[in-house]
């Protein structure tokens, strides 16, 4: 018997309600003081096709999916078929009997445990609801039975998911999975879900949601997007939030547009924010060069998937590394951030916005399908962690020359920003080269001293953040070790449980996460290599961006690549695998 | 309250001599003047041509932004801070073509902001070539044999996509042309005027000439340019008679009327203790 | 007396004709069988400010400007002042006396010598004209009676240049000219142009003409551009050439149309090309990744200009080679090739519409202001030298598998390319991952097998560029040598100018050109390195964007790095007494 | 000559039971047989969306483009074979948002080439948010108080852009539709379909009953779709009456009629050979 150590696959068409039911299944399992990450699968269509959710639950902190799954709650025949041979040995299925008809002999696996249940039919007949929908919450009902976990905690999510009189019904067809199961199967299954008493106060959300979380928590007024996966949540949230907190949330006719009416705000003073996926961006980077030669602050999120091109719009992918790098042409200061778990897409969002108008640059938050729209259960935000820093920014009186210089020559490259509308001062730029006053230049010289002043930014960050011992890489598990596993980004989490197997088979690896891509923490990654026995870079990519950048910037090359690009995120277990094979 | 003269700036005009910029740059000037506004309210955004120098001419903010996007930067420093007057100042080329997928957009939303196009129909700063408002059969070093298309009416377009003030002026006039922008500032909403603009160096074609002997005034004509239709009527005229003057004017929310709950212009609301514990509330 | 030896600076306001007369000047030169290099400085502006053009004669090949001027014809007063101190010993200046008071005193300089022609009165008095611009002739006249040289050569160009009438008046212009200076002045001018016999044929033309020539004659049918400087020249070379080419030249909406109608032109069959500079290339970058996904040739030349953002518009720089390698999202082969010459251009771009048909993808020609707006003469191009090769393409009949499959995994990862139309084949193609068909999937399996089949073709192609040996890149000078230059592209023609320089003050370097940047050619460019005493890295951007690839490739970095970022090319003076410096 | 049953593929169709694609679908496949073209001739070209997966349900040749880009696509295909018969499929999303720049242009330049924009009047594929022909009030989940812009109004807009075809159809009349294409894909220059397409999963307003109710023939109404008054008349008609037909149709020289110098399509011409010595001569 397996008590709170469980994996949990949802499955069944586009359209079939699977991510909520995914959702409402982990949140119950969060409620009861378990930790909970959940992700999901699905295929750029809105009907048919075969979406699933994968619920890892356990009573230590988690970080991705695994290998294998222990339950499949099967809301149509092809997810049997496609995933039955995820079943851990003694794993469950629970399906409805008047669609799939299974045996273990079909199966071809004496272990399984078989669920049968007429889902549709209690729909039907004991709920009279028409809404089919339903059958999953009655399934929920019923894995919880044979988890001989709490109802009382799956009605509470439900109660607090759904408006009253749908909360009602939904937990109605909970009661009567859970009934049935109680009645119709033996307690034979041997896995079991506990409550757990935690003094942590957790929340259940995904990338988009942090993402959010923390631009709105950083003072975003203005978030203009236009919708494109897997950064289409974030605008969602965005927008829902628009009204409380005050902000303008504009869904404009398309990226060239977003990012320049984001800029303009920015110009005019407020904390503005867009984000896309790769063909949007491509759009973007004309107004990202506009930003970076005005000196205007903006923060953009740029959610990976597979390219090249529309590629594979619903999966997930690391290809676009170097070219956020280096998009627009001319060389200007930029920021890219890469979080690797949702407590990063929160701390780094607000750190993102600080950033932006402390150097008065562009700031990119470089994610991905898996880490925008995987879910977890994390520990409530600590919203006194990063205060707002607004730079030199003045909004009331300008009390310096008797010309302001909106792009003064100083010797950290940021200039005073005062804003339009403030007292003494005419605000002017130019994407053109300009001289200190924004009038647009041509003088050799002066294009000089202009390049120099913006990339001085960089040295300064540079050297603050190292002052402030902000993290730009984080580092995990013992310094001595066999070897050293380095990623950037969503890699993270299935990196973090990859630790965990190997430590369990008493192989030792550390792990070297690079946080920042620009500026680049060359000395922190040199340190590290310096001591690392062997290296072996992981990423959701074919030609290994990042260590294009660790050759580039430290002139060595990492021992081992363990690289995949079909879309899909790393397990665990493949990957620790991979690892022991390399080394 | 600011005067003309303190509208200058250090900087050389570097138009050709008699190019239409500098009619429309002294309407504006004195549009500010008659308006009353004070210098630091105002804000102009201009594109990449040579309209796009203006910034450099008038003693007030200004963004000299990229090709194409005066509607979209224009609409993101309104939206961030209602105070301030936002006049964006763009070319035909950078309206009409690289920007086109903006202004229709830009009418249906109608932020209060104002659009005046340096419509010189040739593209001028990159030494003369055809754009969209170019008349058939015009010769320029991109379309040796003349243009084959027949050219853009956005003053059409502007009115059938529910821009709610849209007028048209001629940079040969710039007593006239002050007078629709002063119009144009106050109307509340989404404000367009197209100005023809004689570009004396590449346009051979449409001079001041070739206009003043078509053009005539709508408001002569007892145009009523609340009556849409008529507008639009009056819009797809074009060959011996042109009209200039407003076309349509309509009052309609504008984009920030209907967000009600914004209380104050965005740069106003402090940041420094926005409240998430609700929403992490309803993740718990 | 110096024979052939001669740099003139012809300078004035915008308008002026300062173009025009510099190529009337350099192209006389020519027709003498001289050598010559002009090269146009200008502003973002039409009327007014100051422009010049710089002609460099000379008995030998020139690749280049200098860094001084033996003879300067100033239209104007600013031409005088800006320039003075740029005259050589013993320089000349001719100038319009009613516009300008000079004497040696006030120059400040006893060496100089002065020729005062009364240029305006002339063309109002004499040649009763109206059209000012005839002043210029009337210079262009005196000049060549100082330099002694044949008259005859420029009535030559006058008349292949202009309409008769026109042609006619400046001839008379010319002969004016000519004829005040022999007046009026001294036979004391240290600088004398002699006709020379040779029986090579030349041509003068500058970048945009060689490409243009290049794509024409390559059999480009589809040209699609939006103005952007430096590239315009390009589009209207092949504008003028439309109808007698056989070709359709486009010029649509935007640059984001630009690259669409091509690569929809490129995908029906024909060969098609656009080109931009830095800001149109943003909004291209969604489009070249299309192509890069679906396997469809496009030549693309991006001449840059220095950014970020609009910067310094007529200017030239070296800032987006980063940009291009990397643009758009996901990864995909593509070629850049950087020509660093005339002839490169011309015959690059030949090669480049080969190379994209032959591997089905996009080739960039990355250019930039120096390179495409400098003219040179030339020998005339060999047009046997590159043939045509349309790699697998089928246009009439599909004789394979009954349903054609446009995307075939292959070996080489070149699939047949059949042609709409083309019996037998129904030809599909997506910007989504897809299956041989054509088909999207998102089948992880055909996802990592497409884009290995994709990135295969740029193995292939380094194996068959090695195997015919073509240039991937150039080296200059002799194997030993106390330090070897690097660069790519334009800066190659101050660089061989230096090499002239120091080896005549016995200093031996030589140099590494860089002309593919994708693949890049590492075992060439680490052959160089391994026996490099020094290495000396030249660039006109302000990171050395050349080093941060070589150390990518090879793991090693270069030991100097000389950087120019101020919009304006290397002087070849300046440039070897910097290399004598770092060595 | 296609039949029916040729034009099938292998691939599974995912649109959600009941979408309005496949009315559009079915009437183009109709169409192609009435027209007696071979599979060969046809190109079809889309942009992502719902709609542009109807490129693997027709078994002609295809190119599913990116999103917003249909038009430049087609416009290149026809221009480099004049042979082709191209059909490009839009969303609105994706020509009337993000490839608006392009629609105004295309109708202008009288490509012969053919646009069908499966209208829904919201995004699909991206599960649903607000495009510019939503309804005012329109609420999704990224306007959950309601779309607060008037609607764009393509037909109009096509109109005044000198478009020869402009038409409007309904996915719940294909036989309708079938017509139309017919006649669009036959006639000579630009020619434009807006489709109603009804979202079934997404559009809760613009609903099959909704059109239906709504929807007459501009036929049945004796429409003289060739007067541009007229049809900019009904183009600017909605509410309880909206008309579906042909708007307009004149002939024009197409893009390539205009060009003297093109004999043959342009892949047909043999560049094996092409001679640059005259250039060459003039540059020595
Ligand atoms: C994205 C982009 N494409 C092209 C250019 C080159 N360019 C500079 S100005 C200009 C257009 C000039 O025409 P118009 O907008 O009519 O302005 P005008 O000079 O006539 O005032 C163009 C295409 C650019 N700056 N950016
Ligand atoms: C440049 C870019 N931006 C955004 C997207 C994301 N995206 C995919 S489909 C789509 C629009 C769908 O709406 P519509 O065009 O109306 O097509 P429908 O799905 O309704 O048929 C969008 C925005 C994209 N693929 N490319
Ligand atoms: S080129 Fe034309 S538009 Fe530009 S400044 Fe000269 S006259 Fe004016
Ligand atoms: S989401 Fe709407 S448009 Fe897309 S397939 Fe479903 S019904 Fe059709
Ligand atoms: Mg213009
Ligand atoms: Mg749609």
């Amino acid at each position: 018997m397996k008590i709170n150590e469980l994996s949990v696959l949802i499955g069944g068409e586009a359209g079939a309600g699977i991510a909520r039911s995914g959702f409402l299944f982990a949140k119950t399992c969060m409620r009861g003081g378990l930790h909970v990450f959940g992700t999901i699968y699905y295929q750029s269509l809105i009907r048919g096709g075969h979406n699933f959710y994968v619920a890892r639950v356990n009573r230590e902190r988690v970080y991705s999916q695994l290998d294998y799954t222990n339950l499949i709650i099967a809301l149509n025949a092809e997810t049997v078929m496609v995933h039955k041979n995820e079943l851990d040995y003694g794993g469950g299925i629970i399906y409805d009997e008047d669609d799939i008809q299974l045996t273990r002999e079909s199966l071809e696996r004496n272990d399984l445990k078989l669920y049968p249940i007429p889902l549709k039919r209690i729909v039907r007949e004991d709920l009279k609801e028409r809404r089919l929908v339903m059958r999953n919450t009655v399934a929920l009902g019923a894995a919880f039975a044979l988890l001989q976990y709490d109802l009382r905690l799956l009605e509470g999510v439900l109660m607090d998911t759904f408006k009253a009189n749908v909360a009602e019904s939904n937990i109605k067809a909970a009661q009567i999975g859970y009934k049935y199961a109680e009645e119709n199967f033996e307690r034979n299954f041997g896995y079991r879900l506990e409550k757990l008493e935690t003094s942590e106060k957790r929340i259940f959300l995904n990338g988009n949601e942090a993402i959010g979380l923390g631009a709105i928590k950083a003072g975003c007024k203005v978030y203009v997007a236009y919708p494109m996966t897997p950064s289409t949540g974030l605008l969602h949230f965005m927008a829902a939030n628009e009204r409380k907190y005050n902000m303008v949330v504009l869904q404009p006719e398309g990226e060239v547009a977003a990012i320049n009416i984001a800029a303009g705000a920015a110009f005019a003073g407020v904390r503005a924010m867009t984000a896309t996926s790769g063909g949007g961006f491509c759009l973007m980077s004309e107004g990202l060069g506009m930003a970076g030669m005005t000196e205007t602050p903006l923060v953009i999120n740029v959610a990976q998937r597979p390219g090249p091109s529309t590629g594979l719009p619903t999966h997930s992918a690391q290809g676009d590394l170097r070219f956020i790098l280096h998009a627009s042409q001319g060389e200007f200061p930029r920021i890219v951030i890469a979080p690797g778990d949702i407590e990063e897409c929160f701390y780094e969002t607000m750190r993102a916005f600080n950033l932006a108008e402390k150097y008065q640059l562009p700031v990119i938050l470089l994610t991905d399908k898996y880490l925008l729209e995987s879910q977890r259960s994390v520990e409530a935000f600590d919203i006194t962690l990063i205060k707002i820093e607004r730079g030199t920014l003045i909004t009331e009186r300008y009390e310096g020359e008797e010309r302001y210089k909106r792009h003064k020559l100083t010797e950290t490259g940021v200039s005073p920003r005062a804003l339009p509308l403030t007292k003494g001062a005419i605000v002017r730029t130019s994407a053109n080269e300009h001289d200190e006053y924004g009038f647009t230049t041509e003088d050799p010289e002066i294009t000089t001293e202009m390049m120099d002043k913006r990339m001085r930014k960089l040295a300064f960050l540079t050297k603050e953040i190292e002052e402030r011992n902000l993290a730009m890489i984080k580092f995990y598990g013992s310094k001595e070790a066999m070897a050293t596993l380095i990623s950037w980004g969503s890699t993270k989490g299935p990196i973090m449980e990859a630790l965990k197997i190997l430590s369990r088979e008493n192989i030792v690896v550390n792990y070297l996460q690079v946080l920042y891509l620009q500026p680049f923490p060359k000395n922190k990654v040199e340190k590290v290599l310096d001591t690392a026995k062997k290296t072996i870079i992981i990423e959701n990519n074919k030609t290994s961006q990042l260590s294009s950048l660790i050759r580039e910037y430290t002139l060595r090359d990492v021992d081992h690549k363990i690289l995949k690009y079909d879309g899909r995120p790393f397990n665990p277990g493949y990957l620790s695998r991979r690892i022991k094979e390399v080394m | 309250m600011v005067i003309l003269k303190e509208l200058g700036t250090p900087i050389k005009i570097v138009w050709c001599p008699g190019c239409g910029n500098f009619g429309i740059l002294s309407a504006f000037k004195s549009a500010l003047v008659d308006l009353g506004l004070e210098r630091k309210q105002v804000v102009m955004v201009s594109g990449i041509g040579c309209h796009g120098k203006i910034v450099d001419y008038v003693n007030i903010n200004g963004f000299h932004g990229i090709h194409g996007r005066v509607l979209p930067l224009a609409t993101g420093i309104k939206l961030a801070n209602s105070e301030l007057t936002v006049v964006g100042f763009a070319g035909d080329a950078d309206c009409y073509d690289e920007g086109w997928d903006h202004f229709c957009h830009a009418a249906r939303r109608n932020v209060d902001i104002t659009l005046i196009v340096h419509n010189n129909m040739v593209l001028g700063l990159t030494t003369g070539q055809t754009t969209s408002t170019s008349q058939p059969g015009f010769k320029t070093k991109s379309t040796p044999f003349g243009s084959i298309s027949p050219p853009l009416n956005p003053i059409a377009n502007a009115i059938v996509s529910h821009a709610t003030f849209v007028a048209r002026g001629f940079a040969g006039d710039p007593k006239h042309l002050q007078n629709l922008i002063v119009q144009a500032i106050k109307h509340r909403g989404f404000s367009y005027i197209d100005v023809f603009q004689p570009c004396v160096t590449f346009n051979y074609l449409n001079t001041y000439e070739w206009f003043r002997k078509r053009i005539y005034k709508l408001e002569d004509e007892g145009h009523d340019y609340t009556d849409k239709w008529k507008a639009l009527e009056k819009s797809l005229e074009w060959g011996d008679r042109i009209p200039v003057g407003i076309f349509y004017k309509e009052e309609r929310p504008t984009y920030l009327d209907q967000l009600p709950h914004l209380k104050a212009p965005l740069t106003k609301i402090s940041i420094g203790n926005v409240d998430i514990t609700e929403i992490m509330e309803n993740m718990a």
